[in-house]
């Protein structure tokens, strides 16, 4: 009985109010709800990274106006195609700078099918301003966002010799560190050389070492230069650099090259071209002339370069101390040149040893790859006195291994990396020598607008080295015995005017003297044009005080070819790109030349 | 366009629809092709509303008011069908309601992608639907592929196949987003704007130029009523 | 006692009442049944709108004669039962032609919709249309079983077919209602009720789970519309005769609306709360708990 | 599990041998061997539960690789055989008369690789497919993304930019020096 | 609009419903689904009936074929993680679950503790969500739709608190590999027991209505009954065995996540038959509700969420093949994944209940029943078509 009367229970329902929802039409939905995107198109780089990660394929890059590429930003945004996407938010998860998040919209009816495909954040919606949302969990990121640490040595250790600093990753850390990379080729462009960094990095991944210097060479051959001091301004551009550290794209090309033998990167880099019965001269074996040398032996012309120094290596090897560049590294990778057939005159000076009318008679095109071998000066009072020194010539005698009086004390003035190379050499040789460190660094920006790297400034702090940021230097004090004492400076209220020229001013109220028995300009550099000659000097075409260029690296002269820190500023990586696209330029005007004979 | 010969067949007839002769209660023997015996042939027609126009504008919206929606679940939609016809969101309240059966159905709700072998069976539950019929889209899938946009066996876009008249972004669009939708196509409805049922005759051919194209043993006949 | 013509429009009048209260009836019924399942239902004017729209669909396919004319049978039968039977009891207006028929025209009524549906459901030849006619006539049949002998039981009860004077003889209060003078029959014709409803446990007929809607299968536009029509019209109808025959008739509209809708509740109330029965397992219940409760009635009597 | 692979290693020459966990293991034999040794399961060793059947394609080392897992309940503890079949010639045993349910699988595997288990009940009837025209789709040298655009219409309107390319062009026109 | 013209039932199709065969008279094939209100999800049974009795039904599956196993090879790691969930619609997480699993395992990631918790949270709601649908769907296939109201509304409810957990209502995609996606919003408990509460009211009324109920008892006692001896054979797990009298739980048979913490015990009945069946899920959601709240009582609340991954983009996982299995609502749920040391699966199988219930037993049991008992039947196997498929 209990069966056929229980059921009607069911009717106690009708004494219940319905819980329908009086107005499902206008139902919020919760609020970490998935629904339709939101993206903060200011904060967007548009890595693509969105795009990669997305299965349904339902994300497109493209350009946006007012959107123009720029460093670290590739001026493209994720349109969104809803007819495409499932909402599981990996491309919330995973953007790079957290620009792209989700609102708890979730109505979008529309009539035509065409319409579903919109650029969050540029193409206005109703839920661009709602709060509720989707959002990554605290701590939830589908990459890494530290940098995997490099074995270094401590300052104790390093302050005494000149032995590398950095040990460089081992293979299962340079994994670990590729693995962080996410291919998206911001960095490529910021790049001066645009070399394959995502490429590279791929191989170090897959550990495929091979493939990653044949990658390395097509677009540099001063890698171990370039994997222990380039500028990278590639790291400034990464997109992990947004909301972690960028990749240590330095250190993992500097990585491939540590795993490659010498003979196989040789065999790698292969043979140079046929000849072509073409000449070239390359005045300065710098980064510049030496990439310009590789690039056109490869292309089978015979190729001269004349050093003045003992060794080449340019900037790289009389600017940048051992423990940041061995020579051993940098032999390397003029051994690879060389091994081209590149022939590499070393103490020979243009316009001592060879005329550089001579050059012009013997070869078919002249490069100037001369670089920036010249210190400037502050010209402050006493700054002409003999224990006032230019960082670039000490730091040449260092490496020339030339005596020199090493001060007890010294003072450096300049903010850039040549100011941190001099004050740590000056430092490790005082601690060799007087077995204590007394540098002191002055310089007029203050420390955030440093020139110099980071890791330089860090380093030197390390190393016992106290930096004065934002001192204007104003007088060498000289005492009675005409021995230098120190440097007074002031404290610097703005370094450019209102017109942007540099014209710095001071709080003369704020004045420090550093004690020092002696001090280093290191505030730039200059070229030495004096080899050219009077009559070629008169005859090319200038630019403030720098060979003038057309975009190739062509000068006013048909001949001549100029590359390098001498037009382009002092830059590594910016002097191989300038190799190659001199290079470049000349092999296009040889083709053009046999053409036109034909 | 493709070559009209490689849209007919490429996959041979089923043994069961082959003609074939069959001997009667009576001793007759008579021959039977079941393609063109058992079904309708007919090409459908355009059927225009009323002239007169306030007759035509009471009946769209008697037509927007009374939805009956085909009970054919074609794929993951319609497991947010059954939320949208129980106390919570009680679509019963908008004139919504199911009809088992395609011929008492006027609204067909295509509850996601289709596999070619319902895209088959959707296209005769449609065709067997009294016109006006509507079609809304449900998901993203019937707008673009949705997630399955590389799979060999689902149609990417809906409006090939069948004339739609809404769609409703979403994977899977919740019900609040549905009764958005049947609210939007009841708007369209009221305007006089959901003909896809003559849309459908006018463009017969180029609708089954394209089903034919990826339905590859089609054994269906052109029209069935 | 000559024909007055005046009756057919007044019948016409009967026929609109009813039509309207139908579809109102049956959108209210719907609606407290959504009620057990915790939510509102339809608006109160759904069928008109329904309606409306089926019959303004544009397209509508034959197949054949009786296709066509199963929808006109089923209305018939039930404009029919509903205008042979008086409505209000004691007016001239509503007693509709009940002067020309007795209770056996009306149990014929309610038969002939169900025949004319299967000729035409059979003609559709769909499956589906098929097998839900034949458990449709099966179960008709079974149920008409208790009915059928109740009417007997209640026409011996009062030694007269006519409807008007069975009606008559139960006015005076609910002790004169043949619920109270014979509860037996009224209980197996209740039964029967339950089974002629179409609603569970008593609907395989249309079965949407396994055999989708049954004979209307086929069935749409202005066919449906049709059927539709008669869907208002028929239970409305069946429910005067209940009422005439056992719960003392109605001598009012108010009245009418109120007996016609607890009868209909009634089989909304068990309806709700059961699944349906197999075919055979509905016939067998009706042969074991209705018939005997029938028989009994007509031996009491 | 490792007293019972080794009294199986007894009975039936058996191949390389995977400790996936310690209630899994996965075994290799011979295609003759596979209906023994599943029967000896079966009957013997408690393994009355067919999980799966089911086939990988290594089209590499030109082999299906067929995996029958099966399960003995009362020790809680499962057994993959793998059965390596030339992709050439890839017919099996059918096992459906062992557990009915194998029929399925069976179909399936034709359908979706075309390894053909002989015997089985309606093996030839087309199982999800439906008008295929391709080879077997689970097999690793059909294209699913290239069928799909032969077959179906994608909306139009698409196109994505590499971010990469698109940089290093607009930035080297937008004015080349520093 | 002349001209012959027949509809066959539900947009089978013309290739498929042969004309009565003549020659005997004695048989109809009857198609039940696609387009059929009374088949669960889109597949097909055909029907060969004598009078009321059916004589042989065949299941057709692949109206939902999406070629899941060969997308997924097509996917990274991270990319195939959105789209397993849509292999079975009802009952998504259990596709997270076993593909976290084993992916974890062939990756040697293990996922955090409170992870596990959350998991295991996911899983039960799941399961009661999925309960509910069957409730409603055996009920509703028998006629009683007012149970299939109340049922789908305290899913609704169950979907709310999904929602707020996981951001999304039917597919969770929250299950990732390595871990989860975030943790308990606030108040959440409170909002969970209160729904707890209304599922247990629900469920007092679906027993006095549905359970105690003369017709319903009538038309599912006896009915499709499964022999004990065919469960192996058939492949028959999770409540279609129990109910069978087998206590066949991978939950205590292979413990799996955090359940060799919490005490239950699996539900069984004896009959084997289809309202043994529909009572045996209706008191496993009674254990459902006991677990989640054991759960919510003893989970963690802090800790982190998520293992350390590596870069999802270029994932690449050792070789290697394994099996990992979870007691989803329908019996044994299982993936197993092949992985060769490229960044994209090999092979993944998704092993679901649905494929050998709706197969091979459904077309086992169905001859010999009336038509009127085969949707129910289909429904009290409480098969999902998309997993059979894919």
């Amino acid at each position: 009985m209990r069966d056929v009367l229980s059921p009607f229970l069911a009717w106690k329902n009708l004494f219940r109010d319905p819980v329908s929802i009086r107005d499902p039409l206008n139902r919020e939905a919760a609020p970490r709800y998935r629904g339709f995107h939101k993206n903060d198109v200011e904060k967007c780089i548009g890595c693509g990274t969105c795009e990669t990660i997305c299965q349904n394929g339902a994300i497109d890059m493209v350009p946006v106006d007012g959107f123009d590429p720029k460093n670290g930003d590739s001026g493209l945004r994720p349109r969104i195609d809803y007819g495409r996407c499932c909402w599981c938010a990996l491309c919330v998860d995973v953007c790079m700078t957290g620009s792209l998040t989700m609102s708890n919209a979730y109505k979008w009816v529309d009539a035509d099918p065409d319409a579903f495909r919109f650029i969050p954040g540029v193409d206005a919606k109703s839920w661009d301003g709602s709060e509720h949302g989707y959002v990554c969990a605290e701590g939830h990121h589908l990459t890494a966002l530290e940098r995997v640490p490099m074995d270094e040595m401590e300052p104790e250790a390093r302050i005494s010799n000149f032995d590398e600093i950095v040990a460089g990753y081992d293979v299962a850390r340079a994994k670990l560190e590729a693995d962080r990379c996410v291919s998206c080729g911001l960095c490529i462009a910021t790049c001066p050389a645009h070399m394959a960094i995502p490429q590279y990095i791929e191989a170090v991944r897959d550990g495929d070492y091979e493939r990653g210097v044949a990658l390395l060479y097509e677009t540099n051959p001063f890698s171990n230069t370039c994997g222990r001091v380039c500028t990278h301004k590639c790291e400034t551009a990464c997109a992990v650099h947004n909301e972690g550290e960028a990749i240590a794209i330095r250190w993992l090309k500097r990585h491939i090259m540590d795993q490659v033998p010498q003979e196989k990167v040789r065999e790698i880099v292969g043979k140079p071209g046929p000849a072509t019965g073409r000449k070239v001269a390359i005045v300065g074996a710098g980064p510049a002339g030496l990439t310009a040398a590789f690039d056109l032996a490869k292309a089978g012309h015979a190729v001269t370069v004349y050093e003045t120094r003992h060794a080449a290596g340019g900037m790289t090897r009389y600017g940048i101390p051992e423990y940041r560049l061995p020579y051993d590294a940098l032999d390397r990778d003029v051994d690879v040149i060389t091994s081209l057939g590149v022939d590499i005159r070393c103490d020979t000076r243009i316009g001592r040893d060879v005329a550089m009318a001579d050059l012009h008679a013997a070869n078919d095109a002249v490069v100037l790859a001369i670089g920036l071998h010249l210190g400037r000066s502050t010209r402050i009072p006493g700054s002409e006195h003999a224990q006032v020194k230019k960082a670039v010539d000490l730091l040449r005698q260092i490496t020339d291994g030339e005596a020199f009086d090493v001060p007890k004390s010294a003072v450096v003035i300049g903010g850039g990396n040549v100011a941190m190379d001099i004050a740590r050499s000056l430092a490790r040789l005082q601690k060799q020598i007087h077995g204590k460190v007394d540098v002191t660094v002055t310089a007029l920006e203050d420390l955030p607008h440093f020139l110099a790297d980071r890791e330089e400034v860090k380093e030197c702090g390390e190393e016992g080295i106290p930096i004065f940021d934002a001192r204007g230097p104003q007088q060498i004090v000289i005492d009675d015995a005409g021995r230098v004492t120190g440097l007074r400076t002031w404290r610097v209220k703005s370094i450019f005017d209102d017109k942007g020229r540099f014209a710095p001013s001071y709080d003369e109220s704020d004045e420090l003297f550093h004690p020092a028995e002696m001090v280093i300009e290191a505030i730039g550099q200059a070229s030495d044009v004096s080899l050219l000659g009077e009559a070629l000097t008169e005859e090319l075409a200038w630019n403030r005080g720098r060979i003038a260029i057309d975009p190739d690296g062509r000068t006013s002269v048909p001949w001549l070819w100029s590359a390098g820190d001498c037009v382009a500023g002092p830059d590594v990586v910016h002097a191989v790109a300038d190799g190659h696209r001199v290079a470049a330029s000349i092999a296009a005007v040889f083709a053009e030349r046999s053409d036109a004979r034909e | 366009m493709r070559d009209e010969d490689t849209l007919v067949r490429r996959v041979p007839v089923k043994d069961e629809l082959k003609k074939r002769v069959v001997k009667g209660p009576d001793g007759l023997e008579f021959e039977v092709d079941p393609i063109q015996d058992y079904y309708c042939d007919a090409r459908p027609e355009v059927r225009p509303g009323s002239y007169v126009r306030i007759v035509e504008d009471l009946f769209n919206w008697a037509r927007s008011e009374s939805l009956w929606i085909l009970g054919f679940g074609t794929g993951c939609g319609a497991i947010e069908m059954r939320p949208l016809m129980t106390p919570r969101f009680d679509a019963y309240r908008y004139g919504i309601q199911w009809r088992p059966t395609p011929r008492q159905a006027n609204l067909f709700v295509i509850s996601g992608y289709l596999s070619v072998k319902t895209l088959k069976r959707a296209i005769r539950s449609y065709e067997q639907m009294q016109s006006p019929k509507y079609v809304v889209g449900l998901g993203s899938c019937t707008i673009n592929g949705g997630m399955y946009w590389d799979s060999y066996n689902t149609i990417k876009k809906l409006d090939e196949y069948l004339p739609v008249d809404v769609y409703i972004a979403g994977c899977m669009p919740r019900p609040e987003a549905l009764l958005a939708g049947f609210e939007e196509l009841k708007r369209i409805i009221r305007a006089g704007k959901a003909e896809g049922a003559n849309l459908y005759a006018q463009n017969f051919d180029w609708y089954k130029a394209n089903q034919k194209r990826v339905i590859h043993d089609w054994d269906m006949p052109d029209y069935n009523w | 006692m000559t024909f007055d013509w005046m009756k057919i429009p007044y019948a016409l009048l009967t026929l609109f009442i009813v039509l309207n209260y139908g579809l109102l009836l049956t959108a209210l019924i719907q609606k407290i049944g959504a009620r057990a399942g915790r939510r509102h239902g339809i608006p109160i004017w759904q069928n008109y709108v329904d309606l409306l729209k089926n019959y303004a669909l544009r397209t509508h396919i034959t197949h054949g004669v009786m296709y066509y004319l199963g929808p006109v049978f089923r209305l018939s039968g039930g404009v029919g039962l509903l205008l042979f039977v008086p409505s209000i009891y004691g007016s001239e207006m509503f007693s509709n032609l009940s002067f020309a028929g007795d209770l056996i025209l009306a149990l014929y009524f309610i038969f002939f919709g169900t025949l004319g549906m299967a000729l035409g459901a059979g003609e559709s030849g769909h499956p589906h249309a098929a097998i839900g006619v034949s458990r449709g006539l099966s179960q008709v049949t079974a149920a008409e079983l208790p009915l059928a002998l109740a009417v007997f039981s209640v026409a011996l009860q009062y030694q007269t077919l006519s409807v008007t004077d069975i009606v008559a003889a139960q006015q005076g209060g609910v002790a004169h209602w043949t619920v109270v003078t014979n509860p037996l029959a009224v209980a197996a014709a209740m039964l029967s009720f339950l089974g002629s409803m179409m609603r569970p446990p008593f609907d395989v007929v249309l079965a949407p789970q396994e055999i989708p809607i049954g004979p209307p299968t086929e069935y749409h536009s202005s066919y449906l519309a049709l059927m539709q029509t008669n869907r208002a019209i028929f239970p409305v109808a069946k429910m005067v005769i209940y009422m005439n025959l056992f719960f003392g008739g109605a001598t009012s509209w108010p009245v009418f609306f109120v007996k016609v809708f607890l009868l209909y509740l009634f089989s909304a109330f068990v309806g709700v709360v059961f699944p349906r029965f197999r075919v055979e397992q509905s016939i067998r219940w009706f042969l074991i708990w209705a018939v005997p409760i029938g028989i009994a009635a007509i031996l009491i009597v | 599990m490792r007293t019972l692979l080794e009294s199986l290693k007894e009975r039936f020459p058996l191949g390389p041998i995977t400790e996936q966990r310690p209630d899994l293991a996965f075994v290799t034999v011979e295609r003759e061997t596979l209906r023994p040794l599943i029967v000896h399961l079966r009957d013997r060793e408690g393994f009355t539960h067919l999980v799966l059947l089911t086939a990988v394609d290594w089209i590499e080392e030109n082999l299906f690789q067929l995996t029958y897992l099966v399960h003995d309940r009362a020790n809680a503890r499962d057994i993959g055989l793998r059965v390596m079949l030339p992709r050439d010639e890839p017919e099996m045993e059918s096992i459906h008369d062992l557990w009915p349910t194998a029929a399925t699988y069976q179909r399936e595997l034709k359908e979706m690789f075309g390894i053909p288990f002989p015997g089985s009940p309606r093996l030839d009837e087309e199982f999800i497919l439906e008008g295929w025209v391709d080879i077997p789709p689970y097999r690793r040298d059909f294209d699913t993304l290239k069928f799909a655009e032969e077959n179906f219409e994608h909306r139009a309107g698409r196109g994505t930019t590499d971010p990469a390319t698109h940089m290093r062009e607009r930035m080297a026109t937008q004015g080349g020096s520093k | 609009m002349t001209g012959r013209a027949t509809s066959s039932p539900g947009g089978s199709t013309a290739a498929s419903s042969p004309p009565i065969d003549l020659s005997s008279g004695k048989y109809l094939k009857l198609w039940q689904g696609p387009q059929h209100p009374g088949i669960t999800g889109n597949m097909s049974v055909e029907l060969t009936v004598c009078g009321d009795e059916v004589v042989e039904g065949k299941t057709h599956v692949g109206y939902l074929h999406r070629g899941f196993e060969k997308l997924m090879e097509r996917r990274t790691f991270i990319q195939v993680f959105p789209i397993v969930c849509r292999v079975c619609v009802p009952e998504p997480d259990f596709n997270e679950y076993c593909y976290a699993a084993t992916i974890e395992e062939l990756a040697g990631i293990e996922a955090p503790e409170r992870a596990l918790w959350i998991r295991t949270l996911i899983l039960e709601m799941g399961r009661i969500n999925s309960y509910m649908m069957y409730l409603g769907g055996q009920a509703g296939a028998l006629g009683m739709g007012v149970i299939g109201q109340w049922t789908t509304y305290v899913r609704d409810l169950m979907l709310d608190r999904f929602e707020e957990l996981t951001g999304a209502r039917i597919y969770h995609m929250f299950i990732l590999p390595g871990g989860v996606r975030d943790g308990l919003p606030d108040g959440f408990d409170g909002r969970m027991e209160e729904t707890l509460r209304e599922i247990e009211r629900t469920l007092a009324d679906v027993e006095d209505v549905m359970f105690h109920n003369a017709v319903f008892k009538k038309r599912t006692k006896g009915v499709g009954v499964i022999p004990v001896d065919l469960i192996d054979r058939y492949g028959v797990t999770g409540p279609n065995a129990r109910a069978a009298g087998l206590p066949n739980d991978v939950r205590k048979d292979h413990p799996y996540l955090v359940y060799p913490e919490l005490t239950f015990e699996p539900v069984t009945g004896t009959d084997s038959d289809m309202y043994t069946r529909a009572d045996v899920r209706r008191r496993d959601v009674a254990v459902s509700v006991d677990l989640i709240r054991q759960i919510i009582a003893k989970m963690p609340r802090t800790g982190p969420l998520t293992a350390k991954l590596p870069n999802v983009l270029h994932w690449k996982i050792p070789r290697g093949e394994t099996y990992v299995r979870g007691e989803c609502s329908r019996g044994e749920y299982g993936y197993y994944t092949v992985t060769d040391g490229s960044g994209h699966p090999r092979r993944i199988n998704v092993r679901g209940p649905s494929y050998t219930h709706a197969m091979a037993l459904l077309e086992h049991l169905i001859p010999g029943t009336n038509i009127a008992d085969v949707a129910a039947l289909m429904v009290s196997l409480h098969t999902y078509p998309p997993e059979i498929e894919r």
